[in-house]
């Protein structure tokens, strides 16, 4: 789906960060109309789940999904008009930054219900495979997600047809700001997801090749027909829950944690392994690519009035 | 006999026999449709109107799924959203208070939100139950819930004719449907003509000409009508009977145009009335006709309590044909002694061939 | 200042601290009462309305929850059915759709069901959003759904007077309470009194006194209603604003009163208008007044599309003190030219403290 | 709460399936106005449970709710009346077979929805729990019941607050008509159960006092507040899953694995390790409750039809 080359991971780690940090810093003009709920310092999952998909693999993210958008190939212009509220937004404004899609670069609509994509990203596997594709569904979703009703049933489901469907789970151990030992009894969510029959692998290090390597596997099982996988990978929010800023002064958690994350920065881990020159054109092209989609964004009309009524119903 | 041979396309089928030949119609022509939910496949066949389909397409297309309203909700809405046409079965309307979820944060929206870039072309079979003990949650129809939210259709066909027109409209319609059942109709049949047609949304039929009152009536109510409408004639009151078919679309027009000539509106809906389908009726007339020409109006539908198993408070808790017969002269004459139908007339009105156990 | 001392049980207080107040007063008496809910004790305490709960009442009475609105809600029910109080609280209304079946099945049908061997006395506290992109799924206002099945009361407070009392009748009331919060009311304050006090519901308030037009408005629409109130004062039209304050139970007598002398009846809600509750008041007094005294009605509410995410869009979704104003003008002047308000006062009566993000 | 000697265990097992079995004969002349869900081969899951369970402990049955109502001493005159839809059932005649409670009894209410009691009981639990009773309230549910979201959802609350709460699961192997296999894709349930930390035991060999040994084990554990437990108990549904008869003419199952339950019939086996006069004078006994019973039911009146808007609201 994404290019899987070195460079290719970088540009897309590096893509999803500066956008972000640009993101947080209009957000206070009030230019973007829409809550965000950012990614940054989680992106590596979604690059590193993206980076081993096909160019036709479908992508499922959530509310907290622009990394999955970006990392997917979701078309970045059309993303800064949708937060932007913009006619040229992927939604036409009509989404925003919780409702994501892009069909054509295979971004399947995301939801700002926690929990409410996961059996439509199963129905979507459903049917690629009742069409014979060999199509696979990536669906991402947070450890709050899992808490969920519906995250089981679909889990069973998925299973007994044995489905082409990869669940992820972003763990940052936060629910909002409800530390997982509130909402979780125990951490064994893998085993409880192995009873299902379904493969599973925690990634606990935050290092996107320990992920690559087990999504690669997860993807060739899941390719073959043998159903379902499940990876939680464990990841930390470096931003407030939603919003722009920082909130380590809030009490909830402690900054120290932030800085062990930090340090391990899978951003700047894979830039250091990128040839100099090679890094500085590849960030001097992101720059250009975001100055584009905010200049995209500003010079997207607002939609007409009348498309309030437009699209309730399909023709 | 000679006559049903020349005209073999014109035959007489049960309600859910007219469903399982439009189900089965539509799987034929196109692959996309497929058939999922409980107990879809097996020997009681969904009342019937499921049966043979695994046996002819296979369990890939009739799929039988735990207990998981929930996510096989979102299982069809992603299925859909991918180009097929699901079919979800629910033996009773009830337990679609489990994957409201689904169906008004997802599959209403889905097409609205992201700008018709997706679209969830999903049939919601709901059967509604009624006697034999159903009781309180097993005889909901929550049709006035799915009206009120917009990018979901919901048709309420009364009769076999239009059970197999609408299921097949309801197959090719780009948007999810809810399509409501009520239990008793599974008893009627109708002439059904064979070949695959449908029947069109937001068209209100005239089932019943009439002069002096206009009845709206909503699924098996219109049953109910026709009876009453029948026992009215006895003091000669010429009741029209409407029936709507399709309640997402609603062809309000139809309905206006009646009312204005009969000047009374009686709505019976087969379900609660408050902020109900007769509810949005009534406004709707009266809105639409202005204050100068004002009407008379009423609604009727099931008692503003929950449902009680025991027949002897079920019976008081529906319309029926002597209540809405009631209803009708009271509007017509308002100013007349109460009037109740001849008791042996009645009595045949009321008769169903339903007798329990579901 | 002084007076202020002499009062002191007369403050200016916030939306959400008069709920809060509410529920500390509840939770200090009753040692029953307890709140839970997801978030319900960080350190955002639901826009402030839960601050300090936990701090004073401790984690076993202020309950945080994992992401499982269905199972608490019966938990929640259960505890209820045992005796307690819970206060169960919602960010927004939009996730009571995943906890229907337990709300609607459950209870709302169990005093019924099982003959009044059981109560459930709880409170369901709900957010409803609006503005900043909450868009589809973070907008819904679904208070016709619970008015039309029987067993849940719904209360809508417009203002921080009755939420707080309101919030005490609903903690003392022996029934399931949905209890409807508009996200921007948060921002208006009013005069609270100190001491514990209930607002009695199926008491419809008039806030505004008038003569030629009643408009009923719902939850924060009072607010707008009031500013068109204020409006159509220079086209010299006295318009009546009513409350409702719980829609169950409805105090419909007052607005048929009110109505009889007008003549003419505009509902303004908070809501979509299909199935909602104006069809629901407009059915009700159109029925109640009879053909003889035929009078105007209309209702407003939500736009009937999905709400947008863009303010570009969303600004036409939600009546305003312009489009109300207009309305009643065109009520009361059906036969005038199209008025609008002066465009200086119209903005002035738009103004909203409230600016995103949530 | 119910007798826990032999007699009293034979007397509840025979009481329960003689209730039943008068049930099915008298169903065909329509006296009783509800669809009945029998529990008959099913009892001794119901009766080995409530025969370790205090005197005050709370039990929540299901639509297939007789044995469990029965079991925990519900007034079998009222529920007769019930199933009659009589003035005096235990519901007025509001509720039917599906919705049998008696709280004098502590019997919560049932429901006709599947898995909706589940998280009620638990609530149920934290009261007690919170009002520093003892009473542990016991769940009973179907497998089935195990596929909805929701018991997910509740088994992890219940632990994470460590509530009284004994979960049954009567795992007959059948929802409706579908097997087991085509709903589970494992049937690992206790493996699953047991990754929300909560004590699990399967009881397989269908004998009521292998049951009631991991039962009394459980409530000691859940008594002392350690938390839930959770049985998985074997069983069998002898006749169709609703009405009064047979079905093993349907082809969906084979009458050999009745005779296999049948020959392990835990009423005939428990009765006789009794003495015979006693057992003989415990059946007429119960002969009599039984026809007292549907006399009770048949004098009964028809509720009054202004019962019909009572008891919307609670005052
Ligand atoms: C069903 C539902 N309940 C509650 C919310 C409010 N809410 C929004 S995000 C969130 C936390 C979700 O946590 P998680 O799944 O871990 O995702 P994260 O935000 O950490 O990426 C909650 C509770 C919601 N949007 N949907
Ligand atoms: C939520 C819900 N879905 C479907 C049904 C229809 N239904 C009634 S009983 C039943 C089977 C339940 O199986 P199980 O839980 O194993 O209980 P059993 O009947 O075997 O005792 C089904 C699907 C229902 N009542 N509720
Ligand atoms: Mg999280
Ligand atoms: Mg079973």
């Amino acid at each position: 789906m994404q290019d899987e080359s070195l460079e290719g991971i970088y540009r897309s780690l590096r893509l999803i960060r500066r956008t972000e940090e640009e993101i947080s810093k209009i957000y206070p003009t009030d230019k973007i109309k829409s809550p965000v709920h950012l990614s940054i310092g989680q992106e590596f999952i979604a690059v590193g789940i993206t980076s081993v998909l096909n160019d036709d693999d479908i992508v499922s993210g959530t509310y907290r999904g622009h990394a999955a958008y970006m990392a997917a190939g979701g078309s970045l212009n059309k993303m800064m008009a949708e937060l932007f509220g913009k006619a040229d937004g992927c939604a036409g404004g009509k989404g925003g930054s919780m409702h994501l899609v892009d069909m054509e670069n295979h971004v399947l609509g995301c939801s700002a219900v926690v929990g409410t994509t996961i059996p439509v990203a199963v129905g979507y596997a459903l049917a690629t495979k009742n069409k014979g594709s060999d199509q696979i569904v990536v669906c991402f979703f947070g450890d709050g997600a899992t808490e969920e009703g519906v995250f089981f049933e679909s889990l069973n489901f998925a299973s007994l047809l044995k489905l082409p469907v990869l669940f992820v789970c972003e763990n940052n151990g936060l629910a909002i700001h409800a530390p997982i030992e509130s909402r979780w009894v125990t951490k064994a969510l893998c085993e409880r997801v192995e009873t299902f029959d379904i493969y599973t692998s925690q990634v606990a290090d935050g290092n996107i090749f320990t992920l690559r390597d087990s999504a690669n596997k997860m993807v060739e099982n899941i390719r073959v027909g043998k159903g379902p996988g499940f990876i939680e990978c464990m990841a930390y929010r470096w931003r407030e829950h939603v919003g722009p800023n920082e909130d380590f002064d809030q009490g909830y958690r402690d900054r120290a944690e932030l800085r062990k994350w930090v340090e391990n920065d899978q951003m700047e881990k894979v830039g250091e392994m990128l040839d100099e020159q090679m890094r500085l054109s590849i960030d001097a092209s992101i720059e250009d690519d975001i100055v584009a989609a905010i200049e995209y964004a500003e010079a997207s009309n607002w939609p007409d009035p009348n498309m309030l009524d437009k699209n309730v119903f399909a023709g | 006999m000679s006559s049903q041979a020349k005209n073999i396309s014109n035959r007489i089928l049960l309600y859910g026999d007219a469903i399982l030949e439009a189900t089965d119609q539509e799987m034929s022509v196109d692959p996309n449709v497929f058939v999922i939910g409980l107990d879809v496949a097996d020997h009681k066949a969904i009342l019937g109107s499921t049966r043979g389909l695994v046996e002819k397409f296979g369990p890939e297309r009739v799929i039988t799924t735990p207990l998981s309203e929930d996510a096989i909700t979102g299982v069809a809405i992603g299925a859909a959203m991918a180009g097929m046409r699901p079919i979800h079965i629910h033996i009773r309307m009830d337990f679609l208070l489990l994957c409201m979820n689904q169906l008004i944060n997802m599959a209403a929206k889905a097409h609205y939100m992201y700008d018709g870039q997706l679209s969830v072309p999903l049939v919601v079979r709901v059967i509604v139950g009624r006697s034999w003990g159903q009781g309180a949650q097993h005889s909901q129809s929550l049709h006035s819930m799915f009206m009120h939210v917009p990018g979901v259709k919901v048709v309420a066909p009364s009769n076999a004719f239009d059970a197999k027109g609408c299921m097949i409209s309801a197959v090719r319609d780009n948007n999810p449907v809810v399509f409501i059942e009520q239990r008793h109709l599974y008893y009627t049949d109708a002439l059904v003509p064979k070949h695959p047609y449908t029947v069109e949304f937001g068209k209100t039929r005239t089932v019943g000409k009439g002069e002096d009152i206009t009845i709206v009536a909503i699924s098996a109510m219109v049953i109910e009508a026709m009876k009453a409408r029948e026992l009215v004639e006895e003091v000669s009151i010429s009741a029209e009977v409407l029936d709507p078919i399709s309640l997402v679309p609603l062809d309000i027009d139809t309905i206006v145009a009646s009312v204005s000539r009969t000047k009374r509106l009686l709505v019976v809906d087969n379900a609660w009335t408050i902020c109900g389908a007769g509810a949005e009726i009534l406004a709707s007339v009266v809105e639409s006709l202005g204050i100068k020409n004002s009407i008379q109006v009423s609604r009727m539908g099931f008692k503003h309590t929950t449902c009680p198993a025991t027949p002897a408070l079920e019976k008081y808790f529906y319309p029926t044909p002597v209540s809405i017969a009631a209803r009708a002269y009271e509007m017509v004459w308002p100013n007349k002694p109460a009037w109740a139908p001849d008791a042996v007339k009645a009595e045949m009105a009321h008769q169903l061939k339903f007798r329990g156990p579901f």
